[in-house]
């Protein structure tokens, strides 16, 4: 791996604008009151300070995408003979997502053992991961609602990124985490780090020390099986759950989605949007029937996708990277910690009465 | 799905500004379209026979013509696509001449503009869905509401085509406001002389159920199936005994009651058969004048009553009737004349109403059929008829013409001439509006023959002056100010909605006019329909009318009610909302607006949901603009295809 | 005996009558309240009202049609009770209302910009006038009046206008009349900057329908035309222009309904400024019913009624 | 479907069965000419136009929107047009906080003798549209929003 690397604040921005002169930036950007992940242009300000509100997901697994594009070509002969033309529509770019933290970066490991698993390689998905370079910010310090060290990531955390930054006085550390990264790093306006580098790993264990004990939520994976019927334990947590999709939208980690097609004439597309398991239309079947008709039912997947399900089946790895957006970003502040907490600690009334 | 598109020239009329040929071509493009032809006259059976033939060989599933406006041939296109054996509503017309080709002569534009709405139409079609009308039963009897002559005259016409009739009248007799007419015009008969047989009739005939003193109180159903209650007040006196002899009358020592029929000039008795020719001629007493109700004590009447008829606890009573249609015919009342605080009405005694002078005049009216003033009982030398009271005019929002004004106040000069010979009558008057049938030779002989003095012009005020009035007017003819002394001023009330009228349209589900009068379905076509299927208007409800005019109403209304009762089964127009029982969360919305009550609300499963009553559904579609979440769709123009329209319109 | 205390008396004597009673308790941390959900008794000890009882409580009533169910409010809260009262939506008489004079509450969007990222909050001390907070260990003031929610600072009704049960004395209304001056500021813009500031703002947003599933009057919810396909009303794109026609769907559904609790607003995780959109159809509601959502339970809303001679309709006669 | 280059601008009408798209053939019938921009789409009532089509017309790219009816007190459905009224009334109120012109939006009530009306409600209402230009869009299907659509 190449040598650590030092860029001060002020020159920040000249980086920034060589690198986009190579290849697309995303950064994060102050759009009203939120930080949202959009293509940097040169010049422009990043908000790198705190984390963004939503995390970089869709810059490699867009909020919607087309699918295939189609045209319709009828046979002038005979009018009802119509062929069906498919037109490509992958065509990536090469792309840098810069500023991102850690655990919105760490996403994207969770998708990959779906997207770019044994049985199944999605073609959209690895087009833009394989053209996607991650250059992350170490954080300092936990949120409230951060909680990554009690999902095997860290706030220092590189895995699944090209580049780590630490922010130390008036600048930052820059490591190469990948040979990709690394290629980056050949710019005049960066210095070597030095003893510097030292500085950066020493910030990042200060961090994850202050988060304290992690809670250790692997107990969970077989708990939520056993509480999978229990529908009054999830009445009881889902009770002020709005039902909407803020939590899965932000979720670095969440990777469910839609299919749809959109005719207009004779041509149409077919796209795939996220889609939601808050959301009542999930698994609403054709017929009318939904398996989970309540947002009891849909909470109850959502947390024990996570927590157990995913798990269960990629060697007990939690689909979660604590990033806590879910939490923070709820528009009843709905925590998921606490709903895993209390499944884990949850005793099923028959076996209380027999511990009385 | 296979859809065909066949585009008329329609001679020249499309083919002039239009290029068919290329719309033809153009089509071939659209979606599903599998099949297209221009043709000359897509209407004439020669292009009717190659739209079948077309739907044949290319096993077609829709057809799109474009041609005409759909409220021409869309029903004639229909039944060629249906002989073909499709589904009629397998069906879209694009109408590329009255909105295209004889609107503009650019024909590129017209040209494009005829692809454009083929286009659309196309888009249409292929969301349409085949829609069948459900058959339901008709119960073939009819309701009438109102015994005036119009509803007199529904009820004996409908009764007299075999089928049987339930008469409701609000009084305890019918006839209406024209039995309490002295004569009509311009034939100066006796209106009772013509109206009491027919009054008679009703009585008599088998197939009417008469229901005096009784209203109506709600409405369910739909045509064909209408449950209607019916509130009958109690008479205190039981009908069937009642032989209508008359001795109660002569013996009631209660003898200030309100002589309504009498229009309250002078009073009756508390117990009380208005008229001689009363149908039924039967005794009611009036429980706020009626000593033994009032204070507990007399009874006089039951004790002379020779059978036995008088019940003093008697209560109303709600009866259920079901009918398949209703005629409403609850006629007019009059202006409130005491409105015109200037002319004295309902103030100076001898200011009174030209009904209450007819009463006046009337041989069986309180006073004999002598024209008695009512202040003193003198016989009035100078008469004053004043036009137009309470009609054209704004101030009093009223700004109709009530139409008979001008006929009766002629009438009334002529009658006052040969009841008075040396009286002097005058009449103002703003307009004349005499048209009609010898209408127009009678009021110039009430002027000419009979020397009423018409004076053009409002009166501005009527003042007492001793025993005199004074009425005081412009006569604008001459540009001067008049001044007539009068022993007796008749003001020419205007009509206005009867009392209760927009509470009835409403249980009716018919519209009504600000000013209360029942709408017609069509102002010039349908004149009798309403807008509610199976129920009709004959009368003044509608406007106000002169006897004629509401006979022949009462007998046109008759007429649709028969041609109703014709058919064994009627059928729904199948274009109307379904509910989406998965996706309708039963707020109500729709229940809450739908104009015909067709919407109920039922419980699935504990689950409130809306569900249309598809026999009464109109087709109107204003729930589906209103149901929030689009459960409610309106067949053949659901969201989707509306949406469907304006994308093939706009999007890309 | 405190506004609390006494709250917490009355709901304490009623809960065995009910299934539950909703009020607001602290959430993750201390500057976040959530709704608490009161089953048993010891629940009500958790029980917080103050200007972090930011939650429509009311948004929870039409999911539990068929429960007895205890409401805390506030008095924008109150108007969402009335609104669905009046529109049949809810059964009142399952419904018990407990209200409390609403001193107003915090927009947390306005003290994020104040003092920057709030993620760090470790203690809040709310007065009447000020919110005291420590942040990464140093301690922050503000003035009430500086990150109040907009729609405090124009209340007229802070006292619940429907309730069975009161804490405390009603108070002064905040406002006695809304000019709506930050619709007509917004309207004093060219079209072409507004036009763009929607296709700006809704560019962020990711169709998480926070907006309306946090509307106590949305209750289609599960079957709301924004992702049904018949009708077929919005695509599923990441557009602009999908996303916007959703808001003016809401906006639209919401005419003559909207309480303005902004709960909308709110929830949005973007913080994308909706309430404008809604502030603008009530003032036209306003202006052409004199209209007021949510105050009379009798009332009809003005969209489904219609009177035959409107008065404040030009006939358009051109 | 774009209008015809450079002559015509998107105006899409959605008119009664019973009163205004008898009005308009009434127009045709007495060859009262008319600019050719305008495209009808039939509705049995102008209660049946949700106001949301208006907004779905206009943010699809229509420069103008014509909604014409029955005239208040003579609907067919008795009282469609009332709601309609007041339900149109309050979104084109509602269009400047979209930052669309008002004017790019009308509604009116035309019978189905008045053809001489319609003829003056399409003229003088495709003039102001043409005065008004052709409106701001949202960019078709393809283009997405800025932030992730680059990433495509």
């Amino acid at each position: 791996m190449a040598e650590a690397k030092y860029i001060s604040n002020d020159k920040l921005t000249a980086w920034l604008d060589e690198l986009a002169g190579k290849m697309r930036v995303i950064a994060p950007t102050r759009q009203g009151d939120a930080v949202v992940f959009a293509p940097y242009a040169s010049g422009q300000s990043v908000e790198l300070a705190q984390e963004a509100t939503a995390p970089p997901k869709s810059v490699v697994f867009p909020a919607s995408e087309d699918l295939l594009r189609y045209d319709y070509r009828k046979n002038p002969e005979n009018l009802g003979q119509v062929d069906v033309e498919l037109l490509p529509t992958i065509s990536p770019e090469p792309t840098l997502v810069f500023g991102s933290r850690p655990c919105g970066v760490r996403g994207f490991l969770i998708f990959d053992r779906v997207y770019d698993g044994a049985t199944y390689k999605d073609p959209y998905y690895l087009a833009r991961r394989e053209a996607t370079l991650f250059a992350t910010i170490a954080c300092g310090q936990a949120e409230n609602a951060c909680f990554c060290h009690s999902v095997g990531s860290a706030p220092g955390d590189a895995t699944g990124s090209d580049l780590l930054l630490t922010p130390i006085a008036d600048g930052f550390v820059v490591e190469a985490v990948s040979d990709k990264g690394a290629q980056c790093l050949e710019s005049s306006l960066l210095e070597a780090a030095g003893g510097k580098a030292d500085e950066a790993k020493a910030f990042r264990e200060k961090a994850l020390q202050e988060m304290g004990e992690p809670q250790d939520f692997g107990p969970a994976q077989q708990k939520l099986l056993e509480l999978f019927d229990d529908m009054g334990f999830w009445e009881d947590v889902s009770a002020k759950c709005i039902s909407c999709g803020a939590c899965t939208y932000l979720c670095p980690t969440c990777y469910c989605f839609n299919i749809t097609d959109e005719n207009a004439g004779l041509t149409g597309r077919r796209v795939r949007s996220w889609d939601n398991c808050m959301s009542f239309q999930f698994t609403l079947e054709a017929s009318g029937h939904n398996p989970r008709p309540t947002k009891a039912h849909r909470l109850k997947n959502r947390v024990g996708h996570k927590f157990s399900y995913y798990p269960n089946l990629h060697d007990g790895i939690i689909a979660c990277c604590g990033c806590g957006r879910c939490i923070k970003s709820c528009p009843v502040s709905v925590d998921i910690r606490e709903i895993v907490t209390k499944a884990m600690a949850h005793q099923p009334p028959a076996v209380e009465e027999a511990a009385k | 799905m296979k859809i065909g598109v066949f585009v008329c020239h329609c001679g020249s009329n499309i083919g002039g500004t239009v290029d068919a040929a290329r719309v033809a071509e153009a089509s071939r493009e659209f979606p599903d379209v599998v099949f297209t032809s221009d043709t000359m006259y897509a209407c004439s059976e020669p292009g009717q026979d190659g739209i079948i033939q077309a739907i044949k060989d290319n096993q077609l599933d829709g057809v799109v013509v474009s041609s005409c406006t759909p409220r021409m041939h869309e029903p004639t296109f229909r039944r060629t696509v249906e002989r073909a054996g499709l589904n009629r509503f397998m069906f879209e017309m694009a109408n590329i001449r009255e909105h295209v080709s004889w609107i503009g002569k650019d024909k590129e534009a017209n040209t494009n503009k005829a692809i454009e709405l083929t286009g659309i139409a196309v888009e249409k079609l292929r969301r349409d869905q085949p829609l069948f009308a459900k058959q339901f039963d008709i119960n073939k009897r009819v309701l009438v509401i109102g015994g005036g002559v119009a509803g007199i005259q529904a009820a004996l016409d409908c009764a007299d085509g075999d089928r049987e009739v339930v008469l409701v009248e609000r009084e305890s007799t019918i006839g209406g406001k024209m039995a309490k007419l002295d004569k009509t015009f311009p034939t100066v008969d006796c209106s009772s002389c013509i109206l009491g047989p027919k009054m008679v009739d009703v009585a008599q005939h088998p197939k009417i159920q008469l229901y005096a003193m009784a209203e109506v109180e709600e409405i369910g159903g739909y045509v064909g199936n209408y449950e209607v209650k019916i509130r009958r007040k109690a008479p205190y006196v039981n009908w069937d005994l009642c032989t209508g002899c008359g001795l109660c009358m002569e013996k009631c020592p209660s003898k200030k009651s309100t002589d309504r029929f009498n229009e309250q000039v002078g009073s009756t008795t508390a117990i009380n058969i208005p008229f001689p020719q009363a149908i039924p001629k039967k005794a009611v007493i009036d429980p706020k004048f009626c000593i033994k109700l009032t204070k507990g004590k007399c009874g006089i009447c039951a004790k002379i009553c020779p059978t036995k008829a008088i019940v003093f606890d008697q209560r109303e009573e709600i009866i259920s009737e079901s009918v398949g249609a209703i005629v409403a015919a609850t006629g007019y009342d009059l202006f409130d004349i005491s409105k015109y605080g200037e002319y004295g009405g309902g103030r100076l005694p001898d200011v009174i109403t030209g009904l209450q002078y007819e009463r006046l005049l009337s041989a069986s009216g309180p006073t004999g059929g002598h024209v008695k003033r009512p202040s003193d009982g003198k016989e009035p030398k100078t008469i004053v008829f004043v036009q137009c009271v309470g009609s054209r005019d704004k101030s009093v929002d009223r700004p109709y013409c009530s139409g008979f004004c001008c006929m009766y106040t002629a009438k009334q000069a002529i009658l006052t001439k040969d009841h008075i010979p040396d009286s002097s009558s005058y009449v103002f008057y703003m307009d004349i509006r005499s048209p009609g049938k010898m209408y127009d030779e009678f009021t110039r002989r009430a002027m000419e023959e009979y020397g009423t003095q018409y004076v053009r012009g409002r009166v501005s005020m009527i003042y007492p002056q001793g025993d005199k009035l004074m009425v005081r007017g412009a006569d604008t003819l001459m540009g001067t100010q008049v001044e007539v002394e009068a022993d007796l001023v008749v003001l020419a009330a205007g009509a206005e909605a009867a009392v209760g009228a927009p509470q009835l349209a409403e249980k009716l589900r018919i519209s009504y006019d600000k000013y209360g009068f029942f709408m017609e379905s069509h102002p010039k076509l349908r004149p009798v329909e309403t807008n509610t299927a199976g129920v009709y208007l004959a009368g003044s409800c509608q406007g106000p009318k002169d006897i004629p005019a509401s006979v022949a109403q009462g007998s046109a209304a008759a007429a649709k009610v028969l041609a109703l009762f014709a058919k064994d089964k009627l059928e729904n127009d199948p274009m109307i909302s379904l509910v989406d029982m998965k996706r309708c969360v039963g707020c109500g919305k729709c229940v809450r607006v739908c104009p015909f009550g067709a919407i109920k609300e039922i419980d699935v499963r504990g689950e409130p949901k809306a569900e249309v009553i598809e026999t009464v559904c109109q087709g109107c579609g204003l729930c589906t603009a209103t149901c929030p979440q689009g459960a409610i769709q309106l067949s053949h123009f659901t969201d989707n295809q509306i949406l469907a329209e304006v994308n093939a319109l706009c999007q890309l | 005996m405190t506004i609390l205390t006494q709250l917490k008396e009355q709901i304490t004597a009623q809960l065995p009558k009910l299934d539950m009673v909703i009020g607001w308790e602290q959430g993750y941390d201390a500057l976040h309240a959530t709704p608490l959900f009161m089953r048993a008794a010891e629940d009500v000890e958790r029980l917080q009202i103050g200007p972090l009882s930011v939650h429509n409580t009311a948004t929870y009533l039409t999911g539990l049609r068929n429960k007895k169910v205890g409401l805390v409010v506030k008095g924008c809260d109150s108007r969402a009770v009335v609104q669905l009262q009046q529109e049949g939506l809810i059964d009142r008489e399952n419904v018990v209302v407990f209200g409390f004079p609403c001193d107003g509450v915090a927009d947390l969007t306005k003290v994020r910009r104040l003092i920057g990222d709030v993620g760090r909050v470790e203690e809040v001390e709310t007065t009447p006038t000020e919110l005291r907070l420590r942040v990464d260990g140093r301690e922050e003031q503000v003035a009430m009046s500086d990150v109040m929610a907009d729609k405090c600072r124009r209340c007229q009704y802070p006292n619940a206008l429907v309730h069975d049960h009161f804490a405390g004395k009603p108070r002064e209304p905040h406002a006695t009349s809304d000019d709506y001056t930050d619709v007509q500021e917004f309207e004093s813009q060219s079209l072409e900057t507004r036009f763009e500031h929607w296709k700006s703002e809704m560019s962020r947003c990711i169709r998480c329908y926070a907006c309306r599933n946090a509307c106590p009057m949305c209750v289609c919810r599960d079957h709301c035309i924004a992702q049904s396909r018949d009708p077929h009303w919005v695509t599923q794109d990441d557009m602009v222009r999908e996303k916007w026609m959703f808001q003016v769907i809401h906006a639209m559904h919401l005419a003559g309904r909207c309480v303005e609790c902004g709960e909308c607003q709110r929830a949005c995780p973007v913080d994308i400024p909706i309430l404008a959109l809604k502030r603008k159809m009530n003032k036209e509601i306003k202006e052409v019913f004199n209209y007021d959502a949510g105050v009379d339970p009798q009332a009809i809303p003005p969209l489904l009624s219609f009177q035959v001679e409107e008065e404040n309709i030009n006939e358009r006669g051109w | 479907m774009p209008a015809l280059a450079g002559k015509e601008l998107r105006i899409v009408g959605f008119l009664c069965n019973w009163c205004s798209y008898g009005g308009a053939d009434t127009a045709g019938v007495g060859r009262f000419s008319q600019p050719t921009d305008l495209r009808i789409i039939r509705v049995p009532c102008s209660g049946r136009i949700n106001p949301l089509f208006v907004a779905k017309t206009l943010l699809s790219g229509a420069d103008g929107v014509l909604v014409s009816g029955c005239h208040p007190r003579d609907c067919h459905y008795a009282e469609g047009n009332f709601y309609a009224r007041r339900r149109l009334e309050v979104f084109k109120r509602f269009l400047p906080t979209m930052g669309i012109d008002p004017d790019r939006f009308e509604y009116t009530w035309v019978s189905a003798s008045e053809g001489q009306r319609w003829q003056k409600v399409v003229t003088t209402f495709t003039e102001q549209i043409h005065k008004l230009g052709p409106a701001p869009r949202f960019g078709f299907a393809h283009e997405q929003n800025p932030a992730t659509a680059a990433a495509c």
